[in-house]
């Protein structure tokens, strides 16, 4: 079926688009750029299609990368009803976000760089999904790694921008650290990285054998997916990230990349099913981060950061699917939340993009009347993320919460909690956006259709794509957990009673919500400034690091070890240099004579040691 | 000898042109004169190569022997490039006479 | 020693009609000029100055060898000869026509094959500068130095796309044996169009020409004896037989070029009709011949037309006559003979005439013009040349 | 006979050679070399390296050492001074060379002690197709190494050959 064109396309639109785009016109860069992907795109449908049904899955192999000893790592390229789900996620939803991008970015500088930058992020992030064995997965896994930075960093003369792209890639080297410890130790233990090997070895092992060592694997795993994923306590660098153009938070820090590690672990199931305490410690990361990010969210004033908060809270969702062993319904809401959080981030972008880059709540208001469309597609994402029954986010959520029921009963309700939290917060900011009046300077407009666009579609989506039946399709390799009715209608009503709360705070009485928060100031100021998280980890782990750095590192090793070191050798040599010196003369054949002496010298070994033989 | 030439003699003829290169090499003046000796020493070299690889019925000594021919050529055009600069820097071609490392 | 023997007649042969040949080219490129320049050219020595060439060899033969007193009487001495040899030798290797059989003896119509015939011209031709290099350099004469120094500089610029044009028709032909690719070059495409590598590699051949007419110091590539720049070049110094040395070698390498042009793109001795029709050409060409100077006999322009122009219609005739006789099944070799040489001596000729038409019409070019021409044509186009059909080869294999 | 030619051109690539090392000019000292080039070809030949030995013809008489003659033309190079050795190369020089040789012979004798006789037409291995075929597979690399080899030679040679420098 050539998987290899999958990713190609987007590597070929970035070959051109990176080395010839400052050159091209930008109907020629979006050419190229919209051109790959949805190239890229229309192949996985055929292949899909082709495919059919995909019983068990369907691997190829193009060439063999590394061959050493028992090492062998080929670059193989497998399908099966996961990477299915994955491929259309990531082609469809990049492809309107690609397209949205030609609207956002209009006006920016460096316009084929981002759209070469985006390209190559699909190549990576495709390579991540079609991966067959953990090393090429690496592979996709560093490459959207580094993307992320480049774009998290677009705007490269702006220092908060630069420093948030630092700060992404240097937590994700801590997960990333963990992740091929992760790595090493499989190849270990298993002698191979080829997925279906590895997995099919672990099924096989019995549970005495496999627990320590299975789960040291799947707790580093863990590291590595909790940086990529965002789940406490790396997930620090995900608000920063928005430092980036909105498409790109859209697609990377919402749709795709940060999905990565749920889809990881979901891939790794073979391994976190055989290892009861990761599978809990993934539960209650998952959890724990959904519940803290939820409550940061309530507070935040920056639209993007409100969604930001909310990303982080919907992936720990994913984790507490994955966590309790509800991997399909950890993948479903995957999907769904890749179509309403996309949704959400883009229209944020159509609002920022109307106000001319305000993104201050406290600066909006009463949007509607000035950009419709932005606003009903808007309504129709948050009705999503919070659950409303009907909804996309309405089946995927409360499968994971019933799931949750199943393991623990104090999950679910600390889950329907936060599922309260997310819808009073998402509709505080779509009542602060969009209702009363408008409280800014600027002068907002509706986008252009070509921005508009995808966010019907995606509103399209997120309403009904509930509809797919992502847990049946993925039943041949996860079962299905049970139902229950009873619970869901449960935590539906529980987010209409955040919406209604929220149309009390924002809408019905405007001073009510400014009066509890001072009510409870201290409790306030704590959730603002995002517990002070940043601070403590500047505290605790920066600042002693940089001060080690300093003194240590640089003046003891540095500057005394390794200088002295160096130095020394050229004192020395200086010293040899100076007796040497004297057979330097300058004359090439006095040389030669002695090259002849030493020759003879050899040949007289020779002559005594093997010559006689 | 009603078999040919041993194949020692061969080696033994390559020796003996490898010690009149390396004679010329230290017993000559002119710069280009002591470059001709290195080609000598070479050429000698690619003697044993071929020799050898008649002896292990291998091809491979001629596929070194081509290599050593292109490092030949290589060499001349940079060495006597490098030989034309020196003679238009000092109007000399005598090795001694550039016994100085700068000038 | 039977193969001795045999080797030795046909050496003999050969030689004998090469050197004669060549002598011979002289007066034809005398001629031909002649004509071109509205001349008559030689015409006192015998009918139309046939007999020239004999009475110049006479001449070179007695005339006293000079030897200047400035000059590096080695080299100086020595330089003519490695030029004759060298430009003979590879005659030792160009196959004139097939494999034949008279009587109980087989053999082919060359002197020697080897595997590596291609390759054994190549390094004999880039050995044959150091003639020219070496006798302009021991005459001790400016003027000879400097078309020494032109020469080799010439020769090693040209040697490359020469070597790669060569290079082309041998990856087609997958041999370096010229029996072989004259053998890959017989046949014909649809039936009438000949195989011959000149189709395909049609600026192989052109460059190869070129740079054929630069390796032997042809016009417009004759700037190591630019007369009106440095006197004569590098034989300024040069007179009698050591003179007459150089002058053999110059067309030696021509006969040669112009053979392994042949040989390498235009089919060798393969006709270039299919088998009846081919057999009727020779006969027709010296008919007409004949006739044509039977006519011109019939109205004589000079006093002595009257007696040559008809007994060259003879002559004529009577070589059509034996090519007509040729044709009876039971003298199969005779033809198999008499056709290889025809249409081997037929487009060596040719090309003969082509060299002798440039230097005809062409004025020369100014020597750095010849180095850039070298370097920034001919050299890209041969390689481009090769590269293609080095790709079309690797495509259609297999 | 394949004694005899080995003879008539070892006996001529000695003696050339040693005209080499005698010669003061050095136009005289290329020529020897290019005769020890040819009689060592014949010698390849001998040895069933039929396509070495036109490869030694072209490259190295009909490329390098034009080249050399043409640099010889070029200098209008002299024949050279007297010798001013150093002390050491005087004193040591001919030991050496002598100790070199010996040596040199001793060891082949002693740790190659083949009576083997060399035939004619028994390696035949060595033809352009058997060549060609190692070069390309086996040697790949290293051949495309030494056009990279070749190609900084060119540069090389331009650049120090400029007329600024």
């Amino acid at each position: 079926m050539s998987l290899w064109l999958i990713p190609i396309f987007p590597l070929l639109g970035f070959l051109v688009n990176g080395l010839f785009g400052r050159r091209f016109s930008k109907g020629l860069v979006n050419l190229f750029a919209i051109g790959s992907v949805a190239l890229s795109f229309a192949w996985v449908l055929k292949t899909l299609l082709g495919l059919g049904a995909i019983e068990g899955e369907h691997v190829e192999h193009y060439y063999t990368w590394i061959q050493s000893g028992m090492l062998n790592i080929g670059v193989d390229f497998a399908v099966d009803r996961l990477t299915a789900v994955m491929l259309m996620v990531v082609t469809g939803v990049g492809l309107l976000i690609h397209i949205y991008a030609i609207g956002y970015m209009e006006h920016e500088g460096g316009y084929y760089r981002f759209f070469s930058y985006l390209n190559l992020f699909m190549f990576f992030m495709l390579v991540l999904v079609l991966a067959q064995n953990f090393l090429l997965l690496f592979v996709g896994w560093e490459g959207v790694g580094l993307c992320s930075y480049l774009l998290i960093g677009f705007y490269f003369l702006e220092g908060f921008a630069t420093n948030a792209g630092n700060k992404a890639f240097i937590v994700n080297r801590i997960g990333d650290f963990g992740f091929s410890l992760a790595i090493f130790l499989i190849y270990r233990q298993f002698g191979s990285l080829d997925f279906t090997k590895v997995f099919d070895a672990a099924k096989g092992m019995p549970v005495e054998a496999s627990a320590g060592i299975l789960t040291t694997i799947t707790l580093l795993l863990l590291v590595g997916a909790t940086g990529k994923s965002a789940q406490i306590p790396l997930y620090v660098w995900l608000p920063d990230a928005m430092a980036g153009p909105t498409p790109v938070s859209a697609l990377i820090h919402a749709a795709t990349m940060v999905t990565a590690g749920v889809y990881m672990t979901a891939r790794s199931a073979a391994l976190f099913t055989k290892a009861p305490i990761s599978m809990d410690t993934v539960a209650v990361i998952g959890l724990a981060t959904a519940f803290f990010a939820a409550t940061i969210g309530l507070a935040q004033t920056d639209i993007k950061k409100v969604f930001a908060y909310s990303t982080v809270s919907q992936l720990g969702y994913m984790f507490l699917g994955v966590g309790v062993g509800a991997f399909s319904a950890g993948i479903f809401h995957l999907m769904t939340h890749a179509f309403f959080k996309a949704l959400l981030f883009l229209g944020a972008g159509a609002v920022i993009h109307g106000l001319h880059g305000e993104q201050d709540l406290r600066q909006m208001g009463g949007l509607r009347k000035y950009m419709p469309v932005t606003a009903w597609t808007l309504l129709f994402a948050s009705l999503a993320i919070s659950g409303v029954p009907g909804t996309s986010g309405f089946f995927s959520k409360d499968a994971i919460l019933v799931a949750a029921y199943e393991r623990a009963p104090w999950m679910y309700w600390l889950g329907v909690l936060t599922a309260g939290m997310t819808a009073f917060y998402v509709f505080r900011a779509w009542f602060l956006a969009f209702t009363g009046k408008y409280r800014g300077h600027a002068h907002p407009h509706e986008s252009p259709l070509v921005m508009t666009g995808p966010l019907m579609v995606l509103a399209a989506l997120s309403l009904a794509g509930g509809f797919i039946n992502v847990p049946h399709w993925l039943e041949p390799m996860f079962p299905e957990k049970a139902e229950n009715q009873m619970l869901a209608w449960l935590s539906a009503g529980v987010g209409l009673a955040g919406i209604a709360i929220s149309y009390v705070f924002y809408v019905a009485k405007p001073g009510l919500a400014d009066s509890f928060a001072n009510s409870v100031k201290g409790l306030y100021t704590l959730v603002y400034n995002k517990y002070f998280v940043d601070e403590v980890y500047d505290a605790t782990v920066v600042q002693p690091l940089i001060k080690g750095s300093r003194t240590v590192l640089w003046r003891g090793v540095d500057a005394g070890l390794i200088d002295g070191t160096v130095n020394g050798i050229g004192t020395r040599s200086r010293g040899i240099g100076g007796v040497l010196r004297l057979l330097q003369s300058g004359s090439i054949r006095t040389y030669a004579a002695w090259v002849v002496l030493g020759s003879v010298v050899v040949l007289l070994a020779i002559g005594f040691a093997g010559g006689a033989r | 000898m009603a078999n040919g030439v041993p194949l020692n003699w061969y080696l033994i003829l390559s020796a003996i042109l490898f010690g009149l290169g390396v004679a010329g090499f230290i017993y000559r003046r002119n710069i280009i004169t002591v470059f001709m000796s290195i080609e000598l020493m070479l050429n000698a070299v690619n003697l044993t190569f071929i020799t050898f690889s008649y002896s292990f019925k291998q091809v491979d000594g001629h596929i070194f022997s081509f290599f050593v021919m292109v490092v030949a050529a290589a060499e001349a055009a940079v060495g006597l490039a490098i030989i034309l600069t020196v003679f238009k820097n000092r109007e000399t071609l005598m090795v001694d006479d550039v016994s100085s490392m700068k000038y | 020693m039977n193969f001795l023997i045999l080797s030795l007649i046909k050496a003999a042969v050969v030689a004998f009609v090469l050197l004669t040949a060549l002598a011979y080219l002289q007066w034809i490129e005398r001629k031909v000029i002649a004509h071109i320049q509205l001349r008559v050219g030689p015409y006192r020595v015998g009918p139309h100055g046939l007999l020239q060439p004999l009475a110049d060899v006479v001449k070179l033969i007695t005339k006293e060898g000079v030897i200047p007193s400035h000059v590096n009487r080695v080299f100086y001495l020595m330089a003519p000869w490695v030029a004759v040899t060298l430009a003979l030798i590879s005659i030792a290797v160009i196959p004139f026509g097939p494999e034949i059989q008279i009587g109980p003896i087989k053999t082919w119509m060359q002197l020697t094959d080897l595997n590596i015939g291609i390759l054994f011209v190549l390094a004999v031709s880039s050995v044959g500068v150091y003639g020219v290099a070496l006798g302009g350099w021991a005459s001790n004469n400016k003027y000879a130095l400097l078309g020494g120094l032109r020469s080799s500089a010439q020769m090693i610029s040209y040697e490359l796309p020469l070597g790669l044009a060569v290079a082309a028709p041998l990856l087609l032909a997958n041999t370096l044996s010229f029996r072989k690719m004259v053998e890959y070059q017989s046949g014909y495409w649809l039936g009438f169009i000949p195989r011959w590598n000149v189709i395909p590699e049609i600026f192989g051949f052109a460059v190869f020409l070129i740079a054929g007419f630069a390796e032997t110091n042809r016009v417009p590539f004759d700037l190591p004896e630019a007369e009106n720049e440095l006197v004569a070049g590098f034989h300024t110094e040069y007179s009698s037989m050591k003179f007459a040395a150089f002058f053999m070698a110059e067309y030696a390498n021509m006969v040669t070029v112009t053979a392994v042009a042949t040989l390498l793109f235009l089919g060798g001795w393969t006709p270039p009709f299919p088998e009846p029709y081919s057999d009727a050409i020779p006969i027709l060409v010296f008919l007409i011949g004949g006739l044509i100077a039977f006519y011109h006999g019939l109205q004589p322009a000079r006093k002595m037309d009257k007696f040559t122009l008809p007994a060259t219609g003879l002559v004529f005739l009577g070589i059509a006559a034996i090519f007509g006789v040729s044709l009876v099944p039971a003298l199969a070799v005779l033809k198999a003979i008499l056709m290889a040489l025809f249409w081997f001596c037929g487009k060596i000729g040719i090309l003969l005439f082509l060299f002798i038409w440039v230097r005809g019409t062409l004025p020369r070019f100014r020597y750095d013009q010849l180095m850039r021409f070298a370097w920034i044509f001919l050299f890209p186009l041969s390689v481009i040349n090769l590269l293609v059909t080095s790709l079309v080869v690797a495509l259609t294999s297999k | 006979m394949t004694a005899l030619i080995f003879f008539i051109f070892a006996g001529i690539a000695v003696f050339c050679g040693i005209n080499l090392v005698a010669q003061t000019h050095p136009i005289a000292s290329a020529l020897s070399l290019i005769g020890v080039m040819g009689s060592l070809a014949i010698l390849y030949l001998q040895l069933g390296g039929e396509f070495i030995a036109a490869a030694q013809m072209i490259v190295y008489a009909g490329a390098i050492m034009v080249l050399f003659v043409f640099v010889i033309m070029l200098l209008n190079a002299g024949a050279e001074g007297a010798l001013q050795t150093s002390r050491f190369v005087r004193y040591f020089g001919i030991v050496l060379l002598a100790a070199f040789l010996g040596l040199i012979s001793f060891i082949i004798q002693s740790m190659l002690p083949r009576t083997e006789g060399v035939v004619f037409g028994l390696f035949q291995g060595g033809t352009a197709v058997d060549v060609g075929r190692k070069l390309f597979t086996i040697y790949l690399l290293p051949f495309e190494v030494t056009s990279v080899l070749i190609l900084i030679a060119i540069v090389g040679a331009i650049v120090l050959a400029r007329k600024e420098i």
